[in-house]
């Protein structure tokens, strides 16, 4: 379901019309759309909006609302470099055990930002080729961008 | 001072040699017979032939022996690891090798009487005179072997070429 | 074998070397001073008048660092390749001429230690070694990058080897002789009265393949493939330090002044002047006179404008360099000096092109490299070799 | 890192470990290379030298504090980053700069660019054996250098943007000092290409070598002059304008062949673009404020803290506990020298950020590398990594 105001976004409407499960939500804040994709569709999504000519994808990050569950806000980054068009797709992802498909085959370009996350969220990529950490050190301890890692103290 | 100096790079050159069949490493081996052919080249000198000489530093040394070179570096050879051997050659090697020299030695003494001794700077030396019998009195050998060679190249560049 | 001949030539060796080694030093030293200015800075300039004293702070400076042995180096081949490489640079300038013979109270001065009669194929004999010092220190370093440099600088030396034979042997058709004073005195008189009869108007092409070849033999850029310290770091002296660095840097060094100084005998008639008139003999008296001006000149700026205590130094560099070409005027020194002078001159004029070239132009890459040498110089070379050969039997 | 990958038993190849020690790797990179003698089998860059956790310190900074942080992310194009940070927490705040402040920033972020072309130019070109360029580019990189100087303090680390304008007024000779720069730049720009764009080893070094085809391009996320050189035309600076530059005129050089060459022309030709961009934004400087009229946001001048009540409080505030920015999250991106870089910003309402994470272009550009490498020369690695321009300072943040 997603809010009226965003009804005059074909994306969202015309997505919405296809699948009414896939969109759980949205704002249009300060410019930029932002699609919430429910957690068990994201990669239909993520393919619709490749469709879409979404085609560059800029970035893949995440916000941790520690004792909020569920914990992780992942969002996606897309560019329609044709039309010049932002748009954020947003999941929500539980942290008993933080897991998403990867979306290396719908962006190539995921693969690394889905090793940042892996390295300091601890959010787990499934299908991907090489969730190896890329930052910090392989026998690294905890994912340190996490609210509730330490940051005083020993380690 | 020649005699000297002959002493000194037949040494030499026996020395390296021995030294090439010793080790156990292929580039101390190749790096021995560069030394061979150094010291050779040295004696071709004091004989005279100064282009035999030049040549076989420039050949020998300056091109086989560096594409030998290059070649053991490029498959990074290790050193030989020595095996135990027939029992054959443990045992027969050294009477045989002795038996072997003595031969020669009884040979050359035949053909060249010690009183007899091979003289310095008779040899065929100058870059003219080589030059006009390769293209006078051997000019079909010289040809054939320019031809051979060639063949041998392109044979070289048909097998490198040959996609696995 | 005659005691004196012998003591005579050790004494050769000994001037000859010093010399070498001075100039050695001193082209260093001018490829950073032209690097410097061709990049608008100083180049060395503390060390000494006009950072002429760099080259003995850069030997301090390699003689007391560390000297680093890596542990995982082949140990014997790792400390000779230095010296192969050095010894071999050196063996070069033995059949190289400098001067015109003189004779001066019935005694005549050789000013060279060897003329061979093969002179040019014993150059060709010890360079085509030189490759060792290089493939045996990237071998036996241990690294791959030094393994890399080795291997890339034999196939390089092996290729342009090629070219720089077949180079010379247009000249050595022109002038039927391998011994380098036969091909300068060949290379005598003058076409129209003006144009020196050198081989560099008849052998243009094959001057241009020498010219090439000769660049990537002493590995310099732009073929400086084997060091190329984009990629491969520093190539086979990567794991070299102190005086085994320092020696590498000398052979480099030693092999470019010996590649000049066979172009200048091959291509520009070694020590003959350049024009037939007269007044060409006061030309080395002028050029040094008007350096030692030049350098006071300098002085008496530097002094009025800094008080630098160091000023007496150039001045007294300047009264040197006027004293001697004060002794130009005297006949008998410039009998002796003058072919010296204009050998030192086009020598100098080579390796100023050498490094005004290095910091010109970016490197080849090593396929590059093979397609120019192989595809390119050889058969050039080889179409020169013919058109000179078919021009001198018609 | 990751241990080294070792080739399966009985390969014919072998492996090099290029960095992250080696001069042509641009500081901390290391790329693993599989070599099948001197060609490239597979290329695997690792990085992460240089991470120092900037994202998780910003969380624990005030939200002016955090602009520091962001020069640091890429020290070739510091302006550029404090141009971004500050843009989206602008945007949160629905904050709009006054004009001269809008240009002054325009102004300053095409002389980082320029900065930043010349670092790439001078170490590209070394890399390639061209060492004379490298001090012709840092020749006029100085003067660049000055004149941050000048206006921020400091060299690299400039930190001169602040939320709601600038730090201060730029000094009075800083225009003057501008405009002999770009009256002399462009023949400078002559004198780098004389040097490299006719030469043929430089064209054998670059034409053809790390090709990439747009639609790869586009997929690995490549933005900035590498995407430009593929024939996408695509910059921040028209497509999607902030700071007014939709108020200037200029063009985006594009060019098709995908190639070392072609990037080196983009970025050539860029450098002529932004040295316009500079004489206009001279040429029409508003006259005003440097500061946006918002006391809560940003700090009083010296002088009216110095005698009013109100403005000491104002400050005493801000340096004290800072301000509050509503919530909600922003997603700004500009144009760097090196790509698109962008800040995404997530406020909850407090005096911090919540989350700041900083989209790098070359984090993103450096995927692409094992594409354009793979099946090449080892000496086209060195090529191809100094025409991808990155900066590992940016790269592992």
């Amino acid at each position: 379901m997603i809010p009226d105001e965003l009804r005059n976004f074909p994306e969202a409407s015309q997505l919405e019309e296809q699948d009414p499960s896939v969109l759980a939500g949205g704002q249009f804040d300060r410019g930029e759309l932002t699609l919430e994709v429910s957690r068990a569709k994201l990669e239909a999504a993520c393919r619709w909006f490749r469709g879409r000519g979404y085609n560059l994808l800029s970035s893949i990050t995440a916000t941790d609302l520690h004792p909020i569950e569920p914990r992780f806000r992942v969002v996606y980054h897309l560019y329609a470099i044709a039309e010049h068009k932002p748009l954020r797709l947003a999941v929500r992802v539980g942290g008993a055990d933080p897991r998403l498909e990867s979306m290396i085959p719908v962006w190539p370009a995921a693969n690394w930002y889905e090793r940042e996350l892996f390295d300091l969220f601890g959010i787990r990529f499934d299908g991907h080729p090489n969730l190896k950490r890329i930052m910090l050190p392989d026998d690294w301890e905890g994912h340190p961008l996490r609210k509730d890692y330490p940051t005083e103290g020993i380690r | 001072m020649d005699k000297v100096l002959f002493l000194i790079f037949a040494g030499i050159a026996v020395g390296a040699a021995a030294n090439l069949l010793r080790s156990r490493h292929p580039i101390h081996s190749a790096l021995s017979l560069i030394g061979v052919m150094g010291a050779l080249a040295v004696l071709y000198l004091l004989l005279g032939a100064e282009f035999i000489a030049a040549v076989q530093v420039i050949v020998y040394a300056g091109a086989i022996m560096v594409l030998f070179v290059f070649t053991i570096m490029l498959l990074n050879a290790g050193a030989e690891v020595p095996t135990s051997g027939s029992m054959l050659a443990r045992y027969l090697g050294i009477p045989l090798l002795a038996l072997l020299l003595l031969q020669l030695v009884r040979l050359l003494l035949g053909q060249y009487p010690p009183d007899q001794a091979s003289s310095f700077g008779t040899f065929v030396g100058p870059t003219e005179k080589i030059g006009r019998l390769l293209f006078t009195q051997y000019l079909l050998p010289f040809e054939v072997t320019s031809v051979l060679i060639l063949v041998a190249v392109m044979g070289a560049v048909v097998l490198a070429g040959r996609k696995p | 074998m005659d005691l004196t001949i012998l003591i005579i030539s050790l004494a050769k060796i000994a001037v000859v070397l010093t010399v070498l080694f001075t100039c050695v030093a001193y082209v260093v030293w001018l490829e950073r001073k032209v690097a410097g200015r061709i990049q608008n800075r100083w180049g060395p300039h503390r060390t000494g008048p006009f950072g002429l004293l760099q080259p003995a702070a850069d030997f301090l400076k390699a003689l007391f660092k560390e000297d680093f042995t890596p542990a995982q180096v082949q140990r014997p081949i790792y400390f000779l390749a230095p010296f192969l490489a050095m010894t071999l640079a050196l063996m070069s300038i033995a059949v190289i001429p400098f001067g015109e013979n003189v004779t001066i109270a019935g005694r005549t001065i050789f000013f060279e230690i060897t003329d061979l009669n093969i002179g040019l194929l014993y150059i060709f004999a010890v360079t085509s070694l030189g490759v060792y010092g290089i493939a045996l220190a990237g071998w036996s370093s241990g690294s791959k990058y030094s393994l890399m440099g080795g291997l890339r600088s034999s196939a390089q030396m092996i290729s342009y080897e090629l070219g720089l034979g077949f180079a010379v042997v247009g000249v050595l058709i022109l002038s039927g002789t391998l011994s380098l004073r036969g091909i300068v005195n060949a290379q005598s008189g003058f076409w129209f009265g003006i144009i020196p009869k050198w081989y560099i108007w008849p052998q243009f092409v094959g001057f241009l393949v020498y010219l090439t070849a000769a660049f990537a033999e002493t590995n310099r850029t732009p073929f400086d493939l084997p060091e190329a310290e984009g990629e491969l770091v520093g190539g086979f002296h990567t794991e070299y330090s102190s005086l085994k660095f320092a020696m590498f840097f000398t052979a480099e060094y030693t092999n470019m002044i010996t590649v000049a100084c066979l172009a200048t005998l091959l291509f520009f008639g070694g020590w003959m002047a350049p024009l037939p008139w007269a007044w060409v003999q006061h030309v080395p008296a002028l050029v040094l006179l008007g350096m030692a001006a030049l350098m006071t000149r300098t002085a008496l700026r530097t002094y009025r404008l800094e008080r630098r205590k160091s000023y007496f130094a150039v001045p007294g560099l300047a009264g040197i360099v006027g004293l001697i070409g004060l002794a130009f005027l005297h006949p008998v020194f410039a009998a002796v000096a003058a072919p010296m002078f204009w050998f030192a001159s086009k020598v100098f004029v080579f390796l100023f092109l050498y490094i005004w070239v290095r910091w010109s132009v970016p490197r080849f890459r090593y396929d590059q490299l093979m397609h120019l040498g192989w595809k390119v110089l050889l058969p050039v070379a080889a179409a020169n070799i013919l058109i000179t050969g078919l021009v001198v039997a018609l | 890192m990751a241990s080294v990958s070792t080739p399966p038993p009985g390969a014919k190849t072998m492996v090099l470990n290029m960095g992250p020690q080696h001069p042509s790797t641009h500081g901390v990179l290391r790329l693993v290379l599989e070599l099948d003698g001197e060609t490239v089998v597979r290329c695997e860059p690792h990085i992460g030298y240089l991470h120092t956790g900037i994202e998780k310190t910003a969380e624990a900074k005030g939200w002016w504090q955090a602009i520091t942080l962001t020069d640091r992310i890429d020290y070739l194009c510091p302006l550029t980053n404090n141009l971004c940070y500050v843009l989206a927490v602008e945007k949160l705040l629905g904050l709009e700069p006054p004009p001269r402040a809008q240009w002054l920033r325009v102004l300053l972020n095409e002389l980082t660019r320029l900065n930043s072309h010349l670092v790439w130019l001078g170490t590209h070109a070394m890399d390639l054996g061209a060492f004379t360029v490298l001090l012709y580019a840092f020749r006029e990189r100085e003067d660049i250098l000055n004149m941050f100087e000048t206006v921020s303090g400091q060299r690299m680390m400039t930190s001169y943007f602040r939320v709601g304008g600038l730090a201060l007024e730029p000094p009075l000779d800083f225009f003057g000092r501008v405009r002999k720069f770009i009256s002399y730049f462009p023949s400078k720009i002559d004198d780098y290409e004389a040097l490299l764009t006719k030469n043929r080893i430089w064209i054998g070094r670059t034409k053809g070598v790390g090709y990439i085809s747009a639609d790869d391009g586009i997929a690995l996320g490549l933005t900035g002059p590498c995407l430009r050189a593929v024939g996408v035309d695509w910059d921040l600076r028209k497509t999607n304008p902030y700071s007014s530059y939709d108020k200037f005129d200029f063009k985006v050089p594009v060019r098709t062949e995908g190639d070392v060459y072609a990037r080196y022309l983009v970025r050539m030709d860029e450098m002529r673009e932004s040295t316009k961009i500079i004489a206009q934004a001279l040429e029409g400087m508003p006259e005003g404020p440097v500061n946006a009229d918002a006391p809560h946001i940003v700090l009083p001048e010296r002088e009216r803290m110095k005698t009013e009540m109100e403005a000491l409080i104002y400050h005493f505030k801000i340096v004290t506990e800072g301000f509050r920015v509503p919530p909600g999250e922003v997603y700004q991106a500009v144009e760097s020298p090196r790509g698109q870089s962008a800040y995404y910003v997530v406020s909850d309402g407090t005096t911090h950020p919540f989350r700041m994470y900083v989209r790098a272009p070359s984090f993103a550009n450096l995927q692409a590398l094992p594409k354009m490498v793979e099946g090449r020369l080892i000496a086209d690695v060195v090529a191809v990594v100094g025409s991808i321009d990155i900066v590992l300072g940016e790269v592992d943040r």
